[in-house]
């Protein structure tokens, strides 16, 4: 496929087309996160960015990751996140900047930090394909099996973990 | 079998016809959502009849009978009435958030469509991870709440809102909890397996009568009243109340997207109400489902009573039950149905440890369950006779002079 | 087969958006949000590495990991936020510029 | 398993547009006269007063935070559950152990009220 500036670009197969597209919009809604003025609008992007991570985990063809991910992210998290700023009541109807006094070193950092990562990702020689995986129902009891086998100190810390957040926050967050 | 092999016959006849791949998946894919998705808005046009005429029978009336026969078209006179309604969009109302609402709360329901499995071989899709799938997609509907309240700009809708995410999230628990045992006990989340399983042969004919629902009723019990809770039906439609108040979070929205509103909300139940049928009632499981030509036929229409079944009593239970109150709802899903699930989920897994032959493991699954049923049923009969006290006090005659009524305590009714 | 450098590019591109948000936005819940996309792109890059690494069917260490990580993001999104509403309550604001108590 | 998502990805596309194009029929169907009272906010009609966005109370925060945590703790229970039959002994005893961790929470909470709708 010959692009205009005269850049030669691979034809993608469909399977990469549909990539591109799903990437695109898990692109679009992440910046549009947090270049969003209205914090409830960010919330909304934040959602959109959640689903569209959901369909590239789809891609990595690793499915109890991406329903996982629409459950907690989705289900969850974003909804405290939209509950707590109905909460605070922070919206900033463009009346005042959404951006600290540190935006311009930052936005720079970030940029550059971009531009590291990109080349980095180009430049390494990573391998063409992976393996061929089965994505069966014995993957997920295989996975399920991790938890409580190889790594069940960092299950058990993560239970522990929970517990805590469910001591700690309830104990921040109640009325007094 | 499944879509993905029907589709594969009918897609690699497209591509004979001259169509590339992509293309041709994507066609045969397309026809099948489509056909999929009409079905769930159209069915909402008999799920609110059936809703009518039951809840009509149950309170003496005789209910739509003038558009069409026994009233049948009028739903659809309702929606095309719906569509001739001015489109309102309140003032500041957040344009986004208010426009998007309805269509994500319909999404979120009709995404669960796709994988009910209807008959042997009708499936939209067999995901190896179905059970959580119906639990991830149902938390759609919370943020489409949550949205609408929010972008309308009115007070009540926002707090609507609130309470509708509340009830939600507290019925969601019990909810998963009682997929998780069905999911425990198959060592599957696969829907075709789990109704697969529920099979019961007797001598190379399938009778389909091996269902889950009869060695774990307390299991079902919990989905059910969670899955009403869930669809808010009566029991649980504090948030709306519809027969006393105002709508809840939708109180702003007229016209289609109002109606986008009330199509969730029934063909919401409606899911529920399948997804219970295949987890504990044997989906499409019946006798002679294993027959060679007629089995899938006699299997859809099997499914199809007992959906429509657990739909009426669904239905009968909202015409029937009184309302309660936030405080009871929160303490019915925290204080009673969480602990239980918790308790018989360590009980279970407990149980198919033991090294007993299944069918005395089965046995004391199911004496479990009986466990938490009684204390479910406990806790309903002592909260509605309570109620039936307070009833009664509230009707007593009392005339003017002299009869006000002074209790031990000595504060007055 | 959609190469490895692809997953690569987009986790970089949301993990410098979550950065940008992290450190540029005035308001606490919008860093809050920031955090979450750059925990996201890591577990994309988690996955990604495990897919493509070798024998994907027996080691599942990347899978198990961006499990433990959504875990562990509910967590700190639990603890994060109800600290935002008790400084809220306390004083009357969450903006970051305003909230200098340490800063002498 | 990646054409299975393929047939989600379609519906998922097919459900937005077809509830939205019901919904701008209806836009188009239906007449369009706006006004000053129609578009203001509907309470009961009793003229609106003060800010909409008013503040709630935390309550609501705090169920959404105790249900966080269980739906993790449920997430976590799936795979385990799917590989159930086949675990030995101290898995099964670390799978208990993690619910009980979490009943420890619950019972926190129910002592500290934070279940109850005051």
């Amino acid at each position: 496929m010959q692009l205009p500036l005269g850049i030669e670009v691979p034809i993608p197969t469909f399977e990469q087309f549909v990539f591109i597209q799903v990437a695109l919009l898990t692109a679009v809604a992440g910046l549009a996160v947090v270049i969003s003025r209205n914090l409830f609008h960010s919330a909304l992007a934040l959602t959109l960015t959640f689903f569209g991570v959901a369909g590239v985990y789809v891609f990595l063809e690793a499915e109890f990751l991406a329903v996982s991910q629409v459950l907690v992210y989705v289900g969850a998290i974003a909804m405290l996140i939209a509950f707590a700023i109905m909460l605070t009541r922070s919206m900033m109807y463009g009346r005042t900047s959404p951006l600290n006094n540190q935006w311009g070193k930052s936005s720079l950092f970030a940029f550059l930090f971009f531009i590291g990562l990109l080349a980095f990702a180009r430049a390494t020689p990573w391998p063409a394909a992976g393996e061929e995986v089965v994505a069966d129902e014995a993957l997920i009891g295989a996975l399920g099996r991790e938890f409580v086998t190889t790594y069940v100190i960092a299950f058990e810390v993560l239970g522990l973990l929970l517990l805590l957040a469910l001591v700690g926050a309830v104990m921040l967050a109640r009325d007094r | 079998m499944q879509v993905t092999q029907w589709s594969e016959a009918l897609s690699g006849w497209l591509m004979g016809l001259g169509l590339p791949g992509w293309a041709a998946i994507t066609l045969v894919y397309a026809v099948g959502s489509f056909i999929l998705i009409n079905y769930g808005m159209l069915s909402v046009l008999l799920l609110i009849w059936i809703t009518r005429k039951a809840i009509s029978r149950i309170q003496d009336r005789i209910g739509p009978n003038r558009v069409g026969k026994y009233g049948l078209l009028q739903t659809a006179a309702d929606a095309a009435k719906l569509l001739s309604k001015e489109d309102i969009t309140p003032y500041e109302a957040d344009k986004i958030a208010y426009n998007l609402s309805p269509v994500l709360s319909v999404f979120g329901v009709l995404m669960l469509l796709a994988v009910i499995p209807f008959a042997p071989g009708l499936t939209g899709v067999d995901l190896n991870v179905a059970a959580l799938y119906i639990v991830a997609l149902g938390s759609i509907g919370i943020m489409a709440a949550l949205m609408a309240g929010w972008g309308s700009n009115n007070k009540y809708a926002l707090l609507a809102g609130f309470r509708v995410v509340a009830q939600l999230l507290s019925y969601e628990i019990p909810l998963v909890l009682a997929v998780l045992t069905v999911v425990l006990l198959t060592g599957s989340m696969r829907f075709g397996q789990i109704v697969e399983m529920q099979s019961l042969h007797l001598g190379g004919f399938n009778l389909g009568l091996g269902w889950l629902g009869v060695v774990m009723p307390g299991a079902l019990i919990v989905f059910f009243v969670s899955s009403l809770a869930e669809a808010e039906l009566t029991p649980f439609d504090l948030l709306e109340a519809e027969s006393e108040l105002i709508a809840g979070f939708h109180i702003e929205y007229s016209g289609m997207k109002f109606a986008m509103f009330f199509l969730a909300q029934f063909l919401n139940a409606w899911i529920l109400a399948a997804v219970a049928v295949t987890l504990f009632l044997g989906g499409w499981q019946g006798p002679g489902v294993g027959l060679p030509v007629i089995g899938p036929l006699l299997g859809l229409v099997y499914f199809m009573i007992k959906v429509y079944g657990v739909y009426v009593l669904q239905q009968w239970i909202r015409g029937t039950f009184p309302r309660i109150r936030i405080d009871q709802m929160m303490y019915f899903a925290w204080k009673v149905l969480v602990p239980l699930m918790i308790g018989l989920i360590v009980a279970q897994a407990i149980i198919q440890k033991l090294p007993t032959p299944v069918a005395v493991q089965y046995v004391l699954i199911f004496i479990a369950n009986v466990g938490v049923m009684a204390v479910v049923a406990y806790v309903l009969q002592k909260y509605f006779r309570e109620e039936q006290m307070r009833t009664k006090r509230s009707f007593e005659p009392t005339s003017l002079i002299g009869s006000m009524q002074v209790s031990e305590k000595g504060t007055m009714y | 087969m959609v190469p490895l450098s692809w997953y690569l590019m987009l986790a970089a591109f949301l993990f410098s958006c979550g950065l940008y948000g992290a450190l540029a936005r005035r308001n606490a819940i919008a860093m809050l949000m920031g955090i979450e996309l750059m925990l996201n792109a890591a577990n994309i890059n988690l996955v990604a590495f495990w897919r493509h690494g070798v024998g994907p069917m027996e080691d599942l260490t990347g899978q198990a990991f961006a499990v433990l990580i959504i875990g562990l993001a509910a967590a700190e999104a639990a603890v994060g936020l109800a600290l935002i509403i008790a400084v809220y309550r306390e004083r009357r604001t969450i903006d970051v510029d305003e909230l200098d108590l340490l800063s002498g | 398993m990646l054409s299975q998502y393929f047939f989600i990805l379609i519906m998922s596309g097919l459900a937005v547009v077809l509830p939205l194009a019901a919904i701008v029929m209806g836009h188009f169907l239906g007449p369009r006269r706006p006004d000053e009272i129609k578009n203001d906010i509907y309470e009961s009609g009793v003229e609106t007063i003060g800010e909409t966005w008013v503040q709630f109370r935390a309550q609501y925060y705090l169920i959404g935070l105790v249900f966080v945590v269980f739906d993790v703790e449920a997430l976590f229970l799936f795979p385990i559950a799917v590989a159930y039959q086949q675990l030995e002994m101290f898995a099964v005893l670390a799978t208990i152990f993690f619910v009980l961790l979490l009943v420890i929470g619950l019972m926190y909470d129910w002592r500290k009220g934070a279940l109850e709708w005051q």
